[in-house]
């Protein structure tokens, strides 16, 4: 089971350099290799299922000396995630890009930041986080200017230099820690750690960092243009994925390694930014009038929800309420990975067939693609959170948290961001009634659609109604 | 699991199937959406017909599957939800054959059958919600299923009245919800017992039991059309007369009505939430929703905006009935879930005959229309008698029980001045209706004729659906005493409730 | 020197580090701002030597001053002529150049506030005992680890697997200049004199580079530091409006720029194919394996920076026609 | 406490709060990448100091490593930036 964390490296790494050295079969290559990284990432989810933890001691130096990797059930979960995504999105990018020059440069990146992300989930060690953080942005970055476009390329430099700031802050906040525990193993530091200045300051600025890169509000800014102006298959991998893997290193520091670090206060001051997120990016969203731009605003609120849940986490005793609401926050944040590159899928193949994705000029467009469509609603119903999508039930649990620790303002906010996201999406949705014709083939272009068509329903069906499983491999996680 | 799990999950499944089916068919498919619309109907008839011998004999039908740890949903068959499934599943195969004569030669009609079965399958889940979270899902997918028919003609009248539609209903949605994860956190997983299950809980809980009570029934009320909830209503006309008639009659507005009978009863209990002080509010909220439906579908000429408002005034009725304590209110309250839903559902139908047939939209377009169209206008005149509460139809029934429901809990008072003016005013603005229909000379020419009158004075999909269930209503009525007539099982339902 | 004079010369050489750190921040000239950051990085690599760390005080001054001293001034040298003296170049970063004096205020306090706090965390870091566990764990195995360098040792063998995702983020970033369009068209040939330099400066650095990649086992050096002077011949010819730089093309230049990566990982593979760790060398065999990754990194380390300093694929013959069909593509999309 | 170290440290912060400043209000594109080389030039001091054990004694060899990454790292992202910065401006001049 240990080969499947190497191989979740190794296969994406390989893939690039391939997909570089054979630009002609670089396409069969890359989805060759983005299956071979699914099989890992289920070889893997299955073994941690099993056998619980699992580790591995990478050139078989023990960890702090040398590096080890480390997979959970939540690292193991967002791996598979990751690798579902990824792979749908792959299927999707292999008819999006027309020319051999753009796929010959797009698949060595593709598969880089396929690496990073899975290299980013599976580190045991503070600085090889740091090197993965950096993989990760500028594999994204370089992904996002491809189109070379002003805007893209604008976007992507903004995207670029604040990803540095991040990576910086975060780097000093490992050097501090390096100067006070004398370790990098996040295992090891979990136990020295201890509350006093050198950790604050430590905590705070890989916090700072983080936030810049997760997009939290007011640090968001370079999000939307960056998101909207790259190309589809890309945009659905930077919203769904990019982003939360910074998430995901935040959350393993509150959790986990700083655990006995943070205060009650600090997770309000998050909770408060996370309401920020999810009124202004909701509000946003309800206003944008391209639906990639919807969906980057989007993403910001999204984000906001999943820090909704630190103040409760932080309130509740450790007890099957808190458990519960750290599920909660997982699967709120897996349904926003699939629903959110569905979306940003099936943008694309509106964007592509119908030539622009201005909602208020969708009358009828959206008609000729049903199944692009379908996956439009598919997808929405996962991001405001109605049943059965796997939201649903991540919302409900961060209501029953609010309501159990008595914070009721991030009830409140989850209420009135959900209602703003049923606008933005059901104003979407409007314009598909229309009295066009209605072609005889619900699916017209099955390679396009149909990735977008599977994250969805995974968003919405999947996740939601038989998701239980995913709370039993938690209890191994945080 | 055994046949006994599988039985209620094949309720739901038996029209949820087909309607995912129906979406991936072609246009032009005619022949064989028809045959999967009428055989997934036909095949929840039977189903049902089981479920009703085998709860009547105190069969346990029931299906769980895990979501989440504490999380359950449950599909579980009792005398309540057999009545709602019943209602439903008769009434969904009527106005499947109405609709497919409605539709004949409409764009999307893939699309609309689609949603239309997934609509069907929502309210019987809802109907089958074994707890209060199962109820929600179901209650949620409702607004889901029914906002694409709604705005199913895609114009912008349409597309705006589906979004008013659904801004209300996704609101009330919330309240419902965060009103439902409060009462999870406090009692644990709500359980629908007959009963109820919060009596037991301490002292110190009640006052946030008052608050979560609200909620609910604000959220339910949405549905309802509890006044002031009900501004929706009136905008949803805009969709097709066969969505009209299932929104009005089961689907939507029923979802509401039954979801406050199972709260007060399955959930709080009905004597716990008299204790609570909540009973008399619930009832004055009714009876106000009662008037004021009435008094405005006095002022509207539109003859489906008139239906509408009616609506808002009849399904309350529910709503007061479940506020009467004491088992005679109660029966009246529940037998009018069935009684209303058959009654309203003959009169849009016939409105939508009336419409497509010679484009009759206004009630001052109607004189004299008996003359053309005698059956379907007969149909309307037994549903608008029996609303009015004029025996032998349905109507009159409920109304007895209510108002002897109300003698009997003592609040006479209040409730028969309500009972006598919401007849009055009903018989207001349904007799001058039937007046013009039958007595009034025809003008020269009516507004649009689109089918002329051959052998049936319109298509036969559209005249029987309305004969069927005009006299469904009267037989409700007449034969009120027979076993398994509404009535009867409506006194079932009471006596398990009240423990008799 | 006795502890006040090197006091005194950690003063002035901090006073001149900050110094010129803020001079190159403080100036709206960009090409100044640039040259007094190479001064900085110069400065940066005395210190690096005065606190006993000669490894990274060659890597900063070949790669830190040097190479991106030498990339920020190429970048200016490539900026379109500003429309009026005075005016930004960036129209998008113009409203970011109109901040009021309120915004300037609130970034410095900010920007103090976190020095502040990095101090003080850091002086509370300090306060306690110095953790010399990982120090000692390396010197216990730095026998079984093939050289002798500790500092090679930790990159290459320790925390190798650093080492390959850095090599990684070398290849991204080429990847992505590639991806952004073709090389900015050469200098013009250099006058003779320079060009007499260039003839021997060039075998000089060539042969430093094979220096510094051998002696990296056991004395400061290594691949990085190997493969920033390699570049620098590069740069140099190129400088010097050579047409030929030592760049391979087509296949072979992407061969040379994956080599790092590529051999990396084969070998951390293959021992895991015959039953050892992943990247887990044989203590017999460490060295020379270090060594051939040493030299595959150097030349994709070499060919990595060069075509960062030529902003992009070398145009030639079959090339130039590919760059072109792809800036068409470009536009056209 | 070492004087050397703390010294050597200190000037670190203030060379990463230089550069965050610069980062945050420089106009010029190339000036803010210059100013993110400056800011992660004083975290490497900060790792440099922490890594130093005083006149004679061998420093830990790790941060050392570490800085060696990071100064390739970051010359890899400005490489990256300024290409962005060129064909931004490329673009600038087609209008």
């Amino acid at each position: 089971m240990t080969d499947a964390m190497i191989g979740l490296i190794a296969l994406p790494l390989a893939g690039a350099l391939a997909t570089l050295l054979l630009p002609r079969s670089a396409t069969a290559v890359a989805i060759g290799t983005g299956l071979a990284t699914t099989v890992a990432a289920g070889l893997l989810l299955s073994g941690v299922a099993t056998q619980g933890a699992l580790h591995y001691e990478i050139g078989g130096w023990s960890a702090g000396l040398g590096i080890a990797l480390r997979a959970d059930g939540l690292s193991a979960l967002l791996l598979m995630m990751t690798a579902l995504v990824a792979l749908a999105a792959s299927v999707y990018a292999s008819a999006y890009f027309n020319t051999a020059s753009e796929r010959a440069r797009f698949w060595p990146l593709w598969l880089l930041l396929w690496t990073a992300l899975n290299a980013l989930l599976l580190s045991g060690d503070l600085f090889n986080l740091y090197v993965t953080l950096e993989l990760l942005g500028l594999s994204a970055v370089a992904l996002a200017s491809l189109s070379g476009r002003r805007a893209a390329v604008a976007a992507a430099l903004r995207y670029l230099l604040v990803g540095l700031l991040g990576s910086m802050m975060f780097l000093a906040g490992v050097s501090l820690l390096y100067a006070g525990y004398g370790t990098l193993d996040l295992a090891a530091l979990s136990h020295m750690v201890a509350p006093g200045p050198s950790a604050w300051t430590a905590l705070a600025l890989m916090t700072t960092g983080l936030l810049l890169k997760t997009a939290l509000f007011p640090l968001h800014f370079w999000l939307p243009p960056a998101h909207a102006s790259a190309p589809a298959p890309v945009s659905a991998v930077l919203s769904a994925l990019v982003v939360k893997a910074a998430f995901y290193l935040v959350l393993r520091l509150w959790l986990d390694v700083f655990a006995t670090v943070v205060t009650p206060a600090a997770a309000n001051l998050l909770g408060l930014l996370g309401a920020g997120a999810v009124l202004w990016g909701s509000w946003h969203a309800l206003q944008a009038e391209r639906l990639k731009l919807l969906a980057a605003y989007s993403t910001v609120a999204q984000l906001g929800y999943l820090f909704l849940f630190f103040p409760l986490l932080l309130a509740l005793p450790s007890g099957p309420a808190r458990d519960l609401a750290a599920g909660g926050l997982v699967m709120l944040a897996l349904t926003h990975g699939f629903a959110k590159a569905g979306l940003f899928l099936a943008i694309g193949v509106i964007q592509q067939r119908c030539g622009h994705d201005t909602i208020r000029q969708l009358d009828g467009t959206a008609q000729r693609l049903p199944a692009t469509t379908f996956a439009i609603a598919l997808a929405g119903v996962a991001l405001i959170g109605l049943p059965p999508s796997g939201a649903f039930l991540g919302k409900w649990q961060l209501l029953a948290g609010a309501v159990e620790a008595g914070q009721w303002l991030w009830l409140v906010v989850t209420a009135v961001g959900s209602l703003l996201a049923a606008a933005y999406i059901f104003k979407v949705l409007g314009h598909a009634f229309g009295h066009r014709p209605y072609p005889n083939q619900p699916v017209t272009v099955a390679r396009e659609e149909w990735p977008a068509l599977l994250l969805a329903g995974m968003a919405a069906l999947v996740l939601g109604l038989s998701g239980a499983p995913m709370w039993k491999l938690l209890e191994l996680g945080i | 699991m055994n046949w006994d799990a599988w039985l209620p999950v094949l309720v739901v499944a038996s029209s949820l199937l087909p309607g995912l089916v129906i979406f991936f068919l072609s246009e032009g498919s005619h022949r064989l959406r028809t045959a999967l619309n009428l055989a997934g109907a036909i095949l929840k008839l039977v189903l049902v017909g089981i479920l009703i011998w085998g709860v009547f004999h105190e069969h346990v039908y029931e299906s769980r599957w895990t979501l989440a740890p504490g999380l359950e949903l449950v599909l579980h068959a009792d005398t309540l939800s057999v009545l709602f499934v019943t209602l439903s599943t008769v009434l969904w195969l009527v106005t499947t054959v109405y609709a497919i004569g409605y539709l004949e030669k409409a764009p999307h009609r893939s699309r609309f059958f689609g949603f239309f079965s997934l609509c069907v399958s929502a309210t019987v889940g809802l109907a089958l919600a074994g707890n209060l979270f199962t109820f929600v899902i179901f209650f949620e997918l409702l607004t889901l299923v029914t906002y694409p028919l709604v705005a199913h003609r895609g114009t912008p009248e349409a597309v705006r009245g589906a979004r008013i539609y659904l801004a209300y209903t996704l609101g009330g949605g919330m309240l419902l919800l965060i009103g439902t994860v409060w009462l999870h956190v406090l009692a644990g997983p709500t359980a629908f017992v007959e009963g109820g299950i919060l009596s037991s809980l301490p002292a110190a809980y009640h006052p946030q039991l008052k608050i979560i009570f609200l909620l609910l029934i604000m959220g339910l009320g949405v549905k309802a059309a509890l006044v002031p909830l009900h501004g929706w209503l009136p905008q949803a006309m805009v969709a097709p007369a066969p969505v009209s008639a299932l929104l009005h009659a089961v689907a939507v507005v029923k979802a509401g009505a039954f979801g406050i009978v199972r709260v007060v009863y399955d959930v709080y209990g009905v004597n716990f939430t008299d204790q609570l002080g909540l009973l008399t509010g619930l009832g004055i909220a009714a009876a106000i929703t009662i008037v004021y439906g009435s008094v405005m579908a006095l002022f509207q000429d539109n003859l489906k905006k008139r239906l509408a408002y009616s609506t808002v005034s009849q399904v309350s009725y529910i709503a007061l009935g479940t506020a009467i304590l004491g088992p005679i209110g109660t029966i009246g309250g529940i037998v009018h879930l069935v009684h209303q839903g058959i009654m309203k559902i003959t009169l849009f139908f016939t409105a939508g005959n009336y419409a497509e047939t010679l484009g009759i939209h206004k009630i001052s377009e109607m004189n004299g229309v008996g003359r053309r169209m005698p059956a379907t206008t007969l149909a309307f005149s037994i549903a608008a008698l029996g609303m009015i509460g004029v025996p032998p139809v349905a109507g009159f029934v409920s109304k007895w029980y209510l108002g002897l429901g109300a003698l009997e809990a003592g609040m006479a008072a209040w409730v028969m001045p309500v009972l006598i003016t919401s007849s009055v005013l009903n018989a207001a603005y349904f007799l001058p209706v039937l007046y013009r229909a039958w007595f009034r000379e025809p003008g020269p020419a009516w507004p649009a004729e689109h089918i002329p009158a051959a052998r049936f004075e319109t298509s036969a999909a559209l005249l029987w659906p309305p004969v069927i269930t005009a006299t469904l209503a009267l037989a409700a009525g007449l034969f009120a005493a027979a076993p398994y007539s509404p009535l009867e099982w409506a006194t079932l339902i009471a006596h398990r409730e009240y423990g008799l | 020197m006795n502890t006040m004079g090197l006091l005194v010369f950690d003063g002035l050489l901090l006073f001149s580090i900050v110094g010129l750190a803020w001079a190159s921040l403080a100036t709206t000239d960009v090409r100044r701002g640039v040259i007094l950051f190479m001064a900085f990085g110069l400065l940066l690599a005395v210190a690096w030597g005065r606190l006993l760390a000669p490894d990274v005080a060659l890597a900063e001054a070949a790669i830190g001053a040097g190479l991106s001293g030498a990339l920020l001034l190429a970048a200016v040298h490539r900026q379109p002529r500003p429309l009026s003296p005075g005016a930004t170049h960036d129209s998008l970063y113009r409203s970011a150049a109109a901040v009021s004096m309120v915004v300037r205020w609130v970034v410095t306090l900010l920007s103090a506030a976190l020095a502040g706090t990095l101090a003080w965390g850091l002086l509370h870091a300090f306060s306690s005992t110095p953790q010399d566990m990982l120090p000692r764990a390396i010197a216990e195995n730095l026998a079984a680890s093939g050289v002798s360098n500790p500092v090679t040792a930790v990159l290459l063998n320790f925390r190798a697997y650093d080492t390959l995702l850095e090599l990684a983020v070398l290849l991204t970033s080429v990847l992505g200049i590639f991806s952004l369009g073709p090389a900015t068209p050469g200098y013009q040939p250099a006058g003779p004199i320079f060009d007499g330099l260039v003839r021997w400066l060039v075998p000089v650095l060539i042969l430093m580079a094979g220096y510094l990649l051998w002696v990296g086992a056991h004395a400061p050096g290594g691949a990085f530091q190997a493969g920033a002077t390699l570049a620098a011949a590069g740069v140099v010819l190129r400088l010097a409006g050579r047409a030929r730089i030592g760049l391979p093309e087509g296949f072979a230049l992407r061969i040379v720029m994956t080599a790092g990566v590529s051999v990396f990982l084969l070998v951390g593979l293959t021992l895991l194919l015959l039953g050892r760790p992943f990247l887990g060398y044989p203590p017999a065999w460490a060295g020379a394996l270090i060594l051939l990754i040493e030299t595959a990194a150097m030349l994709s380390i070499a060919a990595t920076l060069l075509l960062a300093f030529l902003g992009g694929q070398p145009e030639s013959t079959g090339v130039k026609a590919a760059a072109n069909r792809q800036r068409e593509e470009i536009s056209r999309c | 406490m070492l004087t050397t170290q703390i010294l050597y440290a200190l000037t670190g912060c203030m060379i990463v709060a230089l550069g965050l400043r610069g980062a945050l209000l420089h106009a010029s594109v190339l000036q803010r990448i210059v100013a993110i080389n400056v800011m992660g030039a004083g975290v490497f001091m900060l790792l440099i100091a922490v890594a130093y054990r005083g006149p004679g004694l061998p420093p830990d060899p790790v941060p050392h490593a570490l800085v060696l990454t990071g100064i390739v790292v970051a010359v890899s992202a400005t490489a990256l930036a300024l290409a962005l910065v060129r064909r931004l401006h490329a673009e600038q001049e087609d209008d």
